[in-house]
């Protein structure tokens, strides 16, 4: 394993140290480095609080700010944070109108925010809403199993919340709003390489070099198959069919293309599969209204992207070009 | 009626985490197989930090003491093992009376595995901890002795390999999850068989 | 080698054809791909051009728009763009005021662009000025060698150009002024593995699991020494030493810290070597008034990072302030 | 007096661009130790380029379409080679008359060498393609056939293993570069060494 890093039980709460030291402009860490918060609260706005294992950087603490997250809870690198740290934050940011939780479709974090909801509710009385996103096609979806996982689409959740949010929508709007932000992105994951969690030492999965993992997610979890690696037009097509046909009807349709990376790829072939993307979804009949290209969603040093595509009406366009300021996305202010 | 005394709570809490730690490396490489590669690590934080308050809980009535290391192990290992396993110590702390028989202590083991799948949203046969739970209670409520239910754990967890995977983020691999152990699973056998070498040797 | 591509030759079109598409409102590409531009120019305003080989993306593309540059010439991978591109370029977007070339200290860079210069002025009698970075000090200087290389720092270089430029700052002050936050800037490279080049297909150089190479440029060359791979903060240290005694005098003087990844390195591992940094500089009593942290000036899939200090007075965090808006650095509007 | 016809410049043309791709992956060699590793590539781009352009080429006379491929190099090369080689064909042409004798030629080589030196700021001893054209140009004066002449660039290429280089990218490893050829100068070894075979081919 190579990282720029002192040890695997510190790479954490030193990097959390530089980041909110290299955007004290727009957040603080919580003394005990339980969460990021915003710096300056907007009383009377519903407060918006996410949270995940590290490791997808700028995820989520890179977009707390105006027009987006009140707080972001970091657990450890994978692991989702734990109950005290969400049910602090939520207190840490509201302000009287209510407080929602966004929180991706992983058991350990749907548990954990589940406790901290309850807590909150035992201890404070004060209102908390929850919003699940699980825009992730790779996964089979069914009533009896976890069911999808949410990945890249939560950015485009939480911009777009956020933005309403800052607007002054209520708890409820803002949770009915994000269910159907959620249900107009799909999207779909491949790997080139593993990634190498700092306490394991070692990369997650082992992967030859003319392979790929085709449906992965952002925790070097293996993916839904091992294929043969194949020229990006072709690897484009296969992911971008598979979000069409999730999706029904989208001739027509404006829509974000986002182009995410993992971490270990470089803009030159995220643009590239941008590229790819853009051609295939339009060959659908779909507008691409809006981009994003980038690494938001990552899995640390991972190599590879994942394609999301998210139908978007003119209010919700409205609300993407809202204005915001976090670290990682900043425009309009 | 048995009464575990608090220094029989110290040992077993020592023996449980130091059990954790010898075993981390295993845990995280299974969960490498078919999740990501932390299970090792998360449970070894939360019995670590269940170990190091060890003086403050020891000091509480034993239905206390397991609801506040629950309650430590939900805060500390996180993902989806530390509700879970939390939850479990949490709930049997609650039900369980501070002087109990065999039917009061499987009864209270039979709330906490009912309020595992609660948590959870899960049932037996998702290729989870619940697999190693709820065979472990049957076997509590046969009768079997405590080296036997050890065995129906250790048994339980083999027997989670060649299932496929609804539950947890082996869920997301579908078929490639079958022909793996899940590390939920191994984790609640290794406990279970910590437990029974310290029950063994009790009078 | 594992990319995401179709194959080494279209890599780069097919690249820059995505990164015009995705950001279509702030740019748009040349007809025969020779350069990219600024939508739309400023008449009166300096026209600032830069250039190099590709590879180090976002530079320069990503850094066209409001604020920056007028146009970017992409080279093959890591092999600076031809005359032509920067006359061709040149010519599209003066609108009278003249033309600054900024380069950064390659022979093949400087080359190019001297002989685009020299048929501009024999051509059009055009006025251009040209503008050399050299912030690395990675490389003995000296007057009769190559010299030092320009690397980051020629992003600080660009903006606070660019800015001042957009405030209608006439051709020569631009070019003294870019010659003085050149001055200012110090860069030091670490990496932890090779990168890539498409058309190469292999690593540019080998290097063993526990081996950093120390000081190295931005185009997989070999650094200054190779070195066993050591903590962040060891190697953070040493990085930080060289630039404090390369600058002479820093106490009690404002600057930007600047960590930029080079295109492998994930954020978590930035924001600690941000963490890091800004503890030793701190330390010799430097104010660090401004951060970034990102992977803006890279070297394919390159993992390692590169520390950037930049002494700025209150004229040229003004101008670091001023608003930017393109493709990878946006603020203000 | 010699007079290269439009037929020996295609041969020649033809000769060096594909002795350029058959050499092109060891050129790249070279440049990945002390390089960016893309010398290879960068020559081959050009050279294509120049003979696909043959036709129009060499319809010129022999100074113009030297000049025309020297500017189709610098057009397409890029990177350091791509000026310096592109100004020796450029200033080569410009400097020789249509028909030349072994003065004239030496006299046309020795301005376009300098040109070189003069675009990149650099003399000899510098590890570059200027160790081998002096060399070159030395022999030419000296009276040295054709054939000795290929001799002497393929020995000052090899002489610039032990050189520490303080021109080009090979300068910023310091004394890491020295052991290693100079990729341009290979290049031009190269070069020299097709034009030898072409011209002692000739009656
Ligand atoms: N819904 C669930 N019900 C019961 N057990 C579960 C559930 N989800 C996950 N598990 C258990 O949790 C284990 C994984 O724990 P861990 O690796 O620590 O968390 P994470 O999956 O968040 O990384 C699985 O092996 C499984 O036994
Ligand atoms: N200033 C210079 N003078 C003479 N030759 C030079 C100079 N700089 C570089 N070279 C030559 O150019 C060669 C490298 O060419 P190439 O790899 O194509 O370009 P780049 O270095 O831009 O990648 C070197 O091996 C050297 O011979
Ligand atoms: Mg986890
Ligand atoms: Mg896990
Ligand atoms: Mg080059
Ligand atoms: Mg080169």
């Amino acid at each position: 394993m190579k990282k720029l890093m002192n040890g695997a039980d510190t790479i954490l709460s030193e990097s959390l140290a530089g980041f909110t030291q290299a955007h004290a402009d727009i957040v603080t860490l919580d003394g005990s480095g339980k969460f990021v918060r915003r710096r300056e609260l907007r009383p009377g706005k519903v407060a918006l609080v996410s949270g995940g294992g590290s490791g997808h950087e700028p995820l989520h603490a890179g977009f707390v700010g105006i027009g987006m997250l009140d707080a972001a809870c970091p657990g450890q690198v994978f692991t989702s944070p734990t109950p005290d740290q969400m049910v602090e934050a939520a207190q840490a940011v509201d302000t009287g109108a209510g407080v929602l939780f966004i929180v991706k479709n992983y058991e350990g974090d749907v548990m954990n925010f589940d406790m901290a909801a309850e807590m909150m509710a035992d201890m404070t009385g004060a209102q908390v809403q929850q919003l699940i996103t699980n825009d992730d096609i790779a996964v089979e979806d069914s009533l009896f199993t976890t069911g999808r996982r949410g990945v890249a689409g939560t950015l485009v959740v939480e911009k777009i919340v956020g933005a309403a949010a800052e607007q002054g929508m209520d708890l409820a709007g803002l949770k009915a709003l994000g269910e159907r932000v959620n249900r107009a992105c799909r999207s779909f994951g491949v790997a080139l390489s593993s990634c190498t969690v700092p306490a394991a030492g070692k990369p997650t999965f082992d992967i030859g070099e003319g392979e790929m993992e085709f449906g992965v997610g952002i925790h070097g979890e293996p993916g839904r198959r091992r294929a043969p690696l194949a020229t990006a037009d072709a690897i484009a097509a296969e992911m971008c069919e598979g979000i069409v046909k999730d999706l029904g009807q989208v001739a027509g349709r404006n829509a974000l293309l986002f182009v995410n990376g993992f971490g270990g790829t470089p803009l030159m072939e995220l643009y590239l599969m941008h590229h790819s993307a853009r051609r295939l979804f339009e060959g659908h009949g779909v507008q691409i209204a809006r981009s994003l290209t980038g690494s938001y969603v990552t899995a640390l040093d991972m190599a590879g992207c994942s394609i999301t595509l998210a139908l978007l009406d003119d209010d919700l366009l409205a609300l993407w070009d809202a204005p915001v300021r976090t670290a990682a996305l900043r425009w309009g202010v | 009626m048995t009464r575990l005394s608090s220094d029989d709570f110290r040992a077993l809490v020592t023996a449980m985490a130091s059990a954790v730690a010898d075993n981390a490396e295993r845990l995280t490489e299974l969960d490498r197989a078919i999740g990501d590669g932390d299970h090792g690590a998360n449970m070894q934080r939360g019995f670590d930090a269940v170990a190091a308050d060890l003086d403050t809980l020891a000091a509480k009535p034993l239905p206390e003491a397991l609801k506040a290391a629950g309650m430590k192990l939900v805060m500390t290992v996180g993902g989806a093992s530390g509700p879970l396993v939390g939850t479990f110590f949490m709930t049997l702390g609650k039900e369980l009376p501070e002087e109990f028989d065999r039917a009061g202590f499987t009864e209270a083991f039979s709330k906490a595995v009912a309020a595992v799948a609660a948590r959870g949203k899960s049932h037996q046969g998702q290729k989870t901890l619940l697999d190693v739970l709820f065979p472990m209670q049957a076997a509590l409520e046969d009768g079997k002795s405590v080296g036997e239910i050890a065995t129906i754990a250790g048994q339980a967890a083999e027997a989670t390999i060649p299932i496929l995977a609804t539950r947890g983020r082996a869920s997301f691999l579908g078929e490639r999850s079958i022909g793996h152990m899940d590390p939920g699973a191994a984790s609640v056998a290794l406990l279970a068989s910590v437990a029974a070498s310290m029950l063994e040797q009790q009078p």
